[in-house]
C-alpha cells in the first residue's frame, strides 16, 4: 500500500528541525487505511491549493447532542478511508496533567477504533481524535467511557471549560485553576453534551492575569485571578535583582502602567492604591514580589472571534470574586448568564453580542450587579442614554 | 444497558505527580535555569524542573507513546501539554534532568518555548479537517517554525512573541490576539448552489449570518442571491449553508496580521492588527508566508526595547512608522471599513512623517 | 435694482490694525505679562499688546458701542473677538496698556481668559432663541462664570479647562470635545401631535432621523409611532417634524461630562465623558450645576500635575479613581449601550479598587 | 413699558462679577418693544422651565435659500413684539477683526431693523442679529449689503467658515488662515447661500495644532497648518526658560508624546524625525522653539457634532499640503469633496457619516489620494476587507 503513495510535497515538510506532523501522519498510515487516505487527499490539496471535504453533516453518540464533528471526503473515489473521517472531542483534565497509563488506554482505544491521529489538545482544550467512521462512534465512546474519558463540547452548547496549570504549578495562581475548571465542567454536564443555547458559550479559567489560556480574547466567559492588598516586597531579592543585572528603574519601574513604583538604588517603593494588578512586576522579579494575600478572581464576559459582529474581548463584569469550594456563588453566576442569554439571545448570538445589542446596564440589573467604575475603560462619550423605568 | 453519560473528565488530581501533589498550591517562585526549562522552587523547599519540548501538536497515538516512554523514564510516568500544544515533562528527581535532555535532543525533540523565545504556533485544522479553510495549518506553521527554529531554544528576543494561525476567518486559533497572526482568507463570494440551498440551507439563518448584509432572499427560486459588491468573502453563509461555498483555488491565501496580546500586563489585552492583506497559498512551504513572517520578528527584535511587545512597541514608535522599517507597503485593505472603522482613523493632526 | 449678492464678508484687511498690517506673518513670539494680557514681538521688534475681556456674548447694540468707544480711545479704532466669544482690544502703544486696563476695571469689564486660567464658556441660545432647548444656555454661564470668577483672571490651574455648553444634543457649542461640558438634556418621548405630524412632516426623514430606530410610521394614522422603550430623548425627530416635541417643564435639565479636549497637544484631542446624567433645571442660578462644576473644577486643580488637562488626569489615575476623587456616585446611564459602546468597556482584568 | 414689566428672576442675574446678559437685554428693552418683550417671554421660561418659542419656519431674503434662521413666540398673546423674531447670520470678516466704524455701522443698521441684541459671535462664527420680523428681512439685509455685510450660511449649505487669528497676531501659523478663510468663503458664495446640499457642510481653519477654532470637533473639513523639517531651537532660550523656573525635564520632555526630546541640564535635544508636531514643548518655551520652516497643513475631514450617529472627531485626510495664494489646490480639493459627497450622501449626512458608510478607501479613491498610514490610528482588526474592483 505505502509503496503506492506518492506524496512529494508533503515529504518536503518532514526536512527541517521542528517536528514534522508528516512524520505522524506516515505512521499512522503506515497502520490505517483511513490515515493513509488522508495523507493522499491533504497532498492533492497542497496541489490544489484548496480542501476536499464536504460540508460538515451531524453525527453523535446516544445520549449527547455533541462532541463529534462530521466530515466527508469529496473524493470518496479517490480516497475511501476518509469517506467518514468524523472528529471526536474529548474532553480533557484540567490543566492538561496526565499519567500515561491514562494516555496509553486512550491511544489504544483511538487505534482501536480511528485513524490513530489525534490533536493534543484542540483550540479550546479538548483531545481532538481526528477520524473515524459512523460506526465506530458509539463503540468508541463507550471504550472512552470505560477509561473514564467523556466527551467535550460542539455546537450550540457550553463548551469544554479550560485552564491554565493554576497552583499545580504556579505561585501566581490566586485560586484553584484547575479545581474550578473541573467543578465548572461537572457541573454542567448536561449544558455540555446536550446543545440547546442559542449558540456556543465557552468559559476559560487563568489562575492570575498573565492569562495563560488566552481567556480574555476567546472564551464568553473569563475567570481571571487577582488579588487586594498590597503586594508584598522582599527588598533583599530586589537588590539581588539588580545586583543580578536587571535595570529596575528602565525594566520594572518605568514599566508600570499606574507609575506608582519608585527605586532609589536600594528600596522598591510601591503606592498599592494605584496598581492595577497587571502583573509585570511581578513577572519580573519573581522571587522578590508577591500578590497580595487576600485572593479571588475577576470575571470578565464577552469574549470571542470575529463571526459575526467583529471580535470582542472580555470585559470586566464582577470585579473581584473569591473563589473557594463549594464555589456556589460562582456556580450561580453562571446559572444567572445562562438563563438570562438564553431567554434573550437570538440563535448563533454569543452572549457578548447579546450584550451589545441590549446594553451593558439590562445585562447588569439582570445579573443584580452594581454598575462599576471599573467594568468601564471610560464613561459614555455620547448622549444617547435613557431613563426609562428601572434605569437608576 | 444504558450507555453511561455525563460522567465528565477524569479527575485531575489523579493526573498529578507526588511533587506536585506534595506542593499544590504552595509554590513560592521560578527561574529559568536555561531555555525551555523551568525550575518550580516551593515553600517546602522541594523543586520541580519543567522541559518544555515542542510538539507538532497533530500526534500519531505511536508519537504519544514515545512521549509515554520518555515521562516514565524520566517523570515517574506524568507528563502535561501546554495552553499552546506543547509538550512539558515534569522532572522532580534534578539528577534526571540532564540525562532527559540529552535523549530529547538524540530524538530531535525540540526543547524550548519559555520566556522570551517564540514558543508553538498556536493552530487549526486546515486542509487536515475543516471544510471551510482558505489555507493548509499544520504545513504553514511547519514551515514557519523551520525558520523561527533558533528562537524557539533561546531567549534573546526583546519580549514573548505569540504567532498563531487560523486557517480562515472562524478564527478557531483565536488569532485576533497574537502578536503575530496567519490568517487564512477568501477573496471570491460564494458561488451559490441553489438546488443545495433551497434542500438543505435555512434562508432566514443564513441572511443573519452575513456580518455585511450582502445577502438577500430570492423568492422566486427559493433561494438566495449576493450582493458581490458587498461580500467580503467571510464564509459565515457557508458555516450555515451548503450551498454558498467560498474556497477558491486561486483566490484563497494567507494574510498577516501584527500587535495583538492577551496578557493583562502594561498596556493590557490587544487586538491583533492588519499588515499584509494577502499572500498567496504556495505549499508546501509558502515561503512568501515564511519571509513575511520571520521579517516582521527581525524588525522588531532589532528595534523594540526590552519587555516591550511587538504591540506595545509599534504603539510606541507609531503604526507609520512601523511600515516604513518593516518595508511593508501600505495596503487600502489595512483601513478600517466596518462598523468599527471610527476608532481607527486618525483624528488628530499629530502624526510622524 | 436686482439686490446685490453673494458678494462675501468685509475684506479683514480693512480690519486689522496698524502694527498688525506692518507685522503680519512676523511676530516672533509672545509672553503673558500679567493675566488676560498678551505680549506679541514680531520680528521688526514692534510689540502688540492684547488685553482680553470676558464677555456675556449677547450683546445689545449699546454695548457694542460702548466696545468701540474703547476701541477708539486705547487701539486706534480696532479690536476683536476670539473664538470664545471674547474681546480683545489690540493696543500697540504700550502706554495705553495700563490706562486701558484702569478703564475696564472701572466699567466692570473683566480682563483674564489667557493661560492656564478658566475662560469664557462657549455656548448656545436657550430659552432666548431656540426651539429645540432643554435648558437656557445664557443664564447657567452667567451662573457658572460668577462662580468660577477668579479662575478667569487668574493662570493658577494645571492647565487650560474649557468649559462649553449647548442647550440641547444638537451640541452647537460643540461641548462634545470640552474639558468640561454643561449639556441640557430632555428625559421623555416626544408627545406626538398626529395632526401637524400628518399636516407638516416627511414620514420618511423623520424615521431616519431617529439614531435609535424607535419611530415606525402609523399608516392608519398617515402618521407615526415612538416605542418609547427605544426612545432616548434626543429631539432630533422634532428638529425634522414640529408634531414630535420633546421639551419638558419637568423633565428636562443639565448633564455633566468632563475630559475633552481639541488641541492635538500632548494626547491629542478627546471627547468629553458623561459625569452626571441628570441636574434639574432651577433658574435663575442653577445651584446644583454650579457646585458640580465647581467641584470638578477644584478637584482637578488640586490633583492633576502642571499641564495635565482634565482629560490627561482623568486617564492617567483612571476614571474609577475620578469618581472616588470626586465623589459623583457612579451611575448606570454613564455606561454606553450605544453603537460605541464596545470601546468603552474594561477589556483587561487591569484596574484599580 | 418697562415699569410694568417685573423679572425677578432675570434681575438676580444681574448680580455676580461676570458680565450679565441681562444688562444687555434691559438696554435693549430700554429702546425695544421687541427686545421687551424677549425678556418677558424669557422671565416666563425661567417661571415654567421650559422654551416658548414655536419649531422654526423659513424665512429669508431675495436671492438667498439661507442666512436666516426664522423664530415664532409660543405665545403671541402675552408677548406680540417677540410674534416674529428671526435671526439674521451676517458673515463676519476672517478672524473676528473688526474696525469700530463697521460695528458702528452694523450697530445702526441692527438698531434701525431689528432687537438692538447680537451674539458676538455665533458658535459657527457669525455675527447673529438676534430677532427681527419678516417684514424686515429684506430692507435689513438691503441695509447690511450697503455696509459691506453679507449674510452667512443655514440650512443645507456651506456653513460660514472661520479661521483662528493666524498671522495677525500669532508666531505659529503655518499658513494664512485669514486669507485661506476669506478665499475659500469667496470662491464657495453660492454653497455658501444657497443649500442644495446633503446637509450642512462646516469648514474651519487654524493655523497650527493647536486648534484654536476648535476645528477637528466640529468642522466637516478642518484645515490645520502643520510644517516639515526641524524644529529651530535657540538653546539660549532654553536655558533661559530653566533659569526662569521652568522645570524642562518634568514639563517639557516628559510630557512629549512621542518621547523624543532629551534634556541634560544645558542642552535639549529633539529627534525631529520621531516628532509629531504636537506642540507641546513649542507652546510651552516660544522664544526658544520655533516650528521647521516648510510649512503647510494637514486636511482632516468628517468632524461634528452627535446627531444622528454619535459625534466624529476630523480624520487625516491629506497629511501635507501647501498653502500659497491662489490656493487652486486646495479650493480643487474641496470641489471634489463637495461633488462627492453632493452625489452619494444620502438626505442629512453628514461628510464623515457617509465617509463611515462607504468606507474610507472610496472617500480616498475618489479624491484621488493614495492610502497612508498617517490616515489611521491603527490598522483594521477585522478580517471584512474587500478585493473588488477597483480596490488595489
Ligand atoms: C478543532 C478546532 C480547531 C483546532 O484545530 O483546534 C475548531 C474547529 C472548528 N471550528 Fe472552531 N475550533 C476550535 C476552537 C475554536 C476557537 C478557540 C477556542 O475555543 O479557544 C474559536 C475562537 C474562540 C471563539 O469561540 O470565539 C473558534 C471559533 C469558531 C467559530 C467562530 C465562532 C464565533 O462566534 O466567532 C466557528 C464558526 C461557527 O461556530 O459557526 C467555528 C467552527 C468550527 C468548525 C466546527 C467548522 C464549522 O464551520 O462548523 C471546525 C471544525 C473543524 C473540524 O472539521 O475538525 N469555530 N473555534 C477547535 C476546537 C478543538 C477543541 O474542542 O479543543
Ligand atoms: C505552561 C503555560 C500555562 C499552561 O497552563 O499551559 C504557561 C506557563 C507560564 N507562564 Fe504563561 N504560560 C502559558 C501560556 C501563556 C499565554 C497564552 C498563549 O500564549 O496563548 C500567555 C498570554 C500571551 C499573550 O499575552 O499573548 C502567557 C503569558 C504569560 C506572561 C505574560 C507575558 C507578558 O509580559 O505579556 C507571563 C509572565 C512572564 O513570563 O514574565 C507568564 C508566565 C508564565 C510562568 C512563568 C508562570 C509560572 O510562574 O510558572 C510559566 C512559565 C512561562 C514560560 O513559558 O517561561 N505567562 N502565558 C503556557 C505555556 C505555553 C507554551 O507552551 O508556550
Ligand atoms: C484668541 C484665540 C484664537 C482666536 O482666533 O480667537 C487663541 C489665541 C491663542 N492661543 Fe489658543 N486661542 C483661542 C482658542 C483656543 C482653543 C479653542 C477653544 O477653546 O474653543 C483651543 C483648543 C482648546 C482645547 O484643546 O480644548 C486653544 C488651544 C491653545 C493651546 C493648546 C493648549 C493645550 O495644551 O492643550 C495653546 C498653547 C498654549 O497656550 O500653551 C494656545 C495658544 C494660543 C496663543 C498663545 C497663540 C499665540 O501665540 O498667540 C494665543 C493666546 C493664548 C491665551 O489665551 O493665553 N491655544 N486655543 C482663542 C482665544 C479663546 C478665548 O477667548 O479664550
Ligand atoms: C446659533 C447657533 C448657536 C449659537 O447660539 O451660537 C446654532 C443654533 C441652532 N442650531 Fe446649531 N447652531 C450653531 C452652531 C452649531 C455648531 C457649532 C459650530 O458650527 O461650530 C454645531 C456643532 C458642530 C456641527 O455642526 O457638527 C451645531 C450643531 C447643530 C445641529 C446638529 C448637527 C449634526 O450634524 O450633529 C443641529 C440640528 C440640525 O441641523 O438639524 C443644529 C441646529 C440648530 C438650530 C438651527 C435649531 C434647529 O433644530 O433647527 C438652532 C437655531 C437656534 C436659533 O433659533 O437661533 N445645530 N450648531 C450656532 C450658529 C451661529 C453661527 O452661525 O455662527
Ligand atoms: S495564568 Fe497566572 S496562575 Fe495561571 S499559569 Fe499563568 S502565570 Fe500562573
Ligand atoms: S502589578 Fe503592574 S501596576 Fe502593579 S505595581 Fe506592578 S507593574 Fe505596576
Ligand atoms: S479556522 Fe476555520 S478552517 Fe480552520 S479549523 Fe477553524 S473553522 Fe475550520
Ligand atoms: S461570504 Fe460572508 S460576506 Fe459574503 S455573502 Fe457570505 S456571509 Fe456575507
Ligand atoms: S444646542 Fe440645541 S437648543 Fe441650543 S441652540 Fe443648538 S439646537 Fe438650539
Ligand atoms: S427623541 Fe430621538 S430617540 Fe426619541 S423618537 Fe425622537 S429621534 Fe428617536
Ligand atoms: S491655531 Fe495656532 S496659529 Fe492659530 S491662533 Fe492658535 S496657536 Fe496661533
Ligand atoms: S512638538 Fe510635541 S512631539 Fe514634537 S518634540 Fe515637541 S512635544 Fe515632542
Amino acid at each position: 500500500m505505502a509503496d503506492e503513495m506518492k506524496t512529494p510535497l508533503l515529504d518536503d515538510l518532514e526536512k527541517g528541525r521542528w517536528p514534522s506532523f508528516v512524520t505522524d501522519l506516515k505512521q499512522a498510515a503506515a497502520k490505517k487505511a483511513s490515515a493513509k487516505d488522508l495523507m493522499g487527499q491533504l497532498e492533492k490539496s497542497y496541489v490544489d491549493r484548496i480542501g476536499h471535504w464536504k460540508h460538515g453533516g451531524i453525527v453523535g453518540v446516544k445520549g449527547y447532542g455533541g462532541g463529534v464533528i462530521g466530515r466527508y471526503t469529496d473524493m470518496p473515489g479517490d480516497f475511501p478511508g476518509v469517506e467518514h473521517f468524523h472528529t471526536i472531542r474529548v474532553n480533557q483534565p484540567s490543566g492538561w496533567f496526565y499519567n500515561t497509563k491514562a494516555l496509553r488506554e486512550l491511544c489504544e482505544v483511538w487505534d482501536k477504533h480511528g485513524s490513530g491521529l489525534t490533536n493534543f489538545h484542540g483550540a479550546t482544550g479538548d483531545i481532538i481524535l481526528l477520524g473515524t467512521t459512523t460506526d465506530h462512534l458509539q463503540p468508541c465512546f463507550d471504550d472512552l467511557a470505560n477509561i473514564g474519558f467523556d466527551l467535550g463540547g460542539s455546537g450550540s452548547a457550553l463548551r469544554t471549560p479550560s485552564a491554565c496549570v493554576g497552583p499545580a504549578r504556579c505561585e501566581w495562581a490566586c485560586f484553584d485553576s484547575l479545581d474550578v475548571c473541573h467543578t465548572i465542567t461537572n457541573a454542567f454536564q448536561s449544558q455540555l453534551h446536550r446543545p440547546m443555547f442559542p449558540y456556543k458559550f465557552k468559559i476559560k479559567i487563568s489562575g492570575c492575569s498573565n492569562d495563560c489560556v488566552a481567556a480574555i480574547a476567546r472564551s464568553d466567559m473569563s475567570i481571571i485571578g487577582t488579588w487586594k492588598g498590597n503586594i508584598r516586597i522582599n527588598q533583599d531579592e530586589v537588590r539581588a535583582c539588580a545586583q543580578g543585572g536587571m535595570n529596575i528603574q528602565a525594566e520594572v519601574v518605568d514599566l508600570c502602567p499606574t507609575h506608582c513604583m519608585g527605586w532609589d538604588g536600594t528600596t522598591l517603593t510601591l503606592d498599592d492604591r494605584e496598581c492595577n494588578r497587571c502583573m509585570h512586576c511581578i513577572n519580573l522579579m519573581p522571587k522578590a514580589l508577591r500578590q497580595g494575600v487576600e485572593r479571588g478572581a475577576s470575571i470578565l464576559v464577552g469574549g470571542k472571534a470575529p463571526i459575526v459582529h467583529g471580535a470582542l474581548l472580555g470585559w470586566v463584569a464582577v470585579p473581584f470574586i473569591k473563589l473557594e469550594p463549594p464555589y456556589d456563588e460562582l456556580l450561580e453566576f453562571i446559572n444567572k448568564v445562562f438563563d438570562w442569554w438564553d431567554e434573550n439571545g437570538k440563535m448563533r448570538e454569543r452572549l457578548g453580542e447579546l450584550i451589545n445589542r441590549q446594553g451593558m446596564g439590562k445585562f447588569l440589573k439582570a445579573m443584580g450587579l452594581k454598575p462599576a467604575p471599573q467594568m468601564i475603560k471610560r464613561p459614555r462619550a455620547n448622549p444617547y442614554y435613557f431613563w426609562r423605568e428601572g434605569v437608576n | 444497558m444504558a450507555t453511561r453519560t455525563d460522567f465528565g473528565p477524569p479527575d485531575y488530581r489523579e493526573m498529578l505527580p507526588p511533587v506536585i501533589k506534595a506542593n499544590y498550591g504552595k509554590w513560592l517562585y521560578h527561574e529559568r535555569p536555561q531555555p525551555g526549562v523551568l525550575k518550580h522552587v516551593a515553600e517546602s523547599g522541594d523543586a520541580l524542573y519543567t522541559v518544555r519540548v515542542g510538539s507538532e501538536r497533530l500526534l500519531s497515538t505511536d508519537k504519544v507513546r514515545e512521549l509515554c516512554d520518555l515521562a516514565e523514564k524520566y517523570c515517574g510516568g506524568y507528563l502535561r501539554f501546554t495552553s499552546r500544544h506543547n509538550i512539558e515533562f515534569l522532572v522532580s528527581d534534578a539528577n534526571l534532568l540532564a540525562p532527559l535532555l540529552g535523549e530529547l535532543k538524540a530524538r530531535g525533540l525540540p526543547v524550548g518555548g519559555t520566556g522570551h523565545s517564540i514558543t508553538n504556533i498556536v493552530h487549526t485544522q486546515g486542509w487536515v479537517h475543516c471544510h471551510t479553510p482558505a489555507t493548509d495549518a499544520s504545513g504553514v506553521v511547519k514551515a514557519v517554525m523551520d525558520e523561527l527554529f533558533d528562537y524557539f531554544g533561546t531567549m534573546d528576543l526583546p519580549a514573548y512573541c505569540r504567532i498563531s494561525l487560523a486557517c480562515c476567518l472562524n478564527m478557531c486559533g483565536a488569532v485576533h490576539c497574537s502578536d503575530i497572526a496567519i490568517l487564512g482568507i477568501h477573496r471570491k463570494p460564494p458561488q451559490i448552489n441553489h438546488d443545495i440551498v433551497k434542500a438543505k440551507c435555512e434562508i432566514p439563518n443564513v441572511i443573519a449570518a452575513c456580518p455585511t448584509g450582502a445577502i438577500r432572499p430570492d423568492p422566486a427560486r427559493k433561494s438566495l442571491t449576493v450582493n458581490e459588491d458587498r461580500c467580503m468573502y467571510c464564509g459565515n453563509c457557508y458555516t450555515m449553508c451548503p450551498g454558498m461555498p467560498v474556497a477558491d483555488s486561486a483566490g484563497d491565501g494567507v494574510s498577516i496580521w501584527v500587535g495583538g496580546k492577551v496578557s493583562n500586563t502594561r498596556g493590557g489585552p490587544a487586538f491583533s492588527r492588519l499588515v499584509i492583506p494577502y499572500l498567496p497559498n504556495t505549499p508546501p512551504r509558502w515561503p512568501e508566508t515564511v519571509a513575511a513572517v520571520k521579517n516582521i520578528v527581525e524588525v522588531w527584535a532589532k528595534h523594540a526595547r526590552k519587555h516591550e511587545r511587538m504591540g506595545e512597541w509599534i504603539e510606541r514608535i507609531g503604526w507609520e512608522r512601523f511600515f516604513e522599517l518593516s518595508g511593508i507597503p501600505f495596503a487600502e485593505q489595512l483601513i478600517d471599513d466596518f462598523t468599527t472603522a471610527p476608532e481607527t482613523y486618525r483624528t488628530t493632526a499629530a502624526f510622524k512623517w
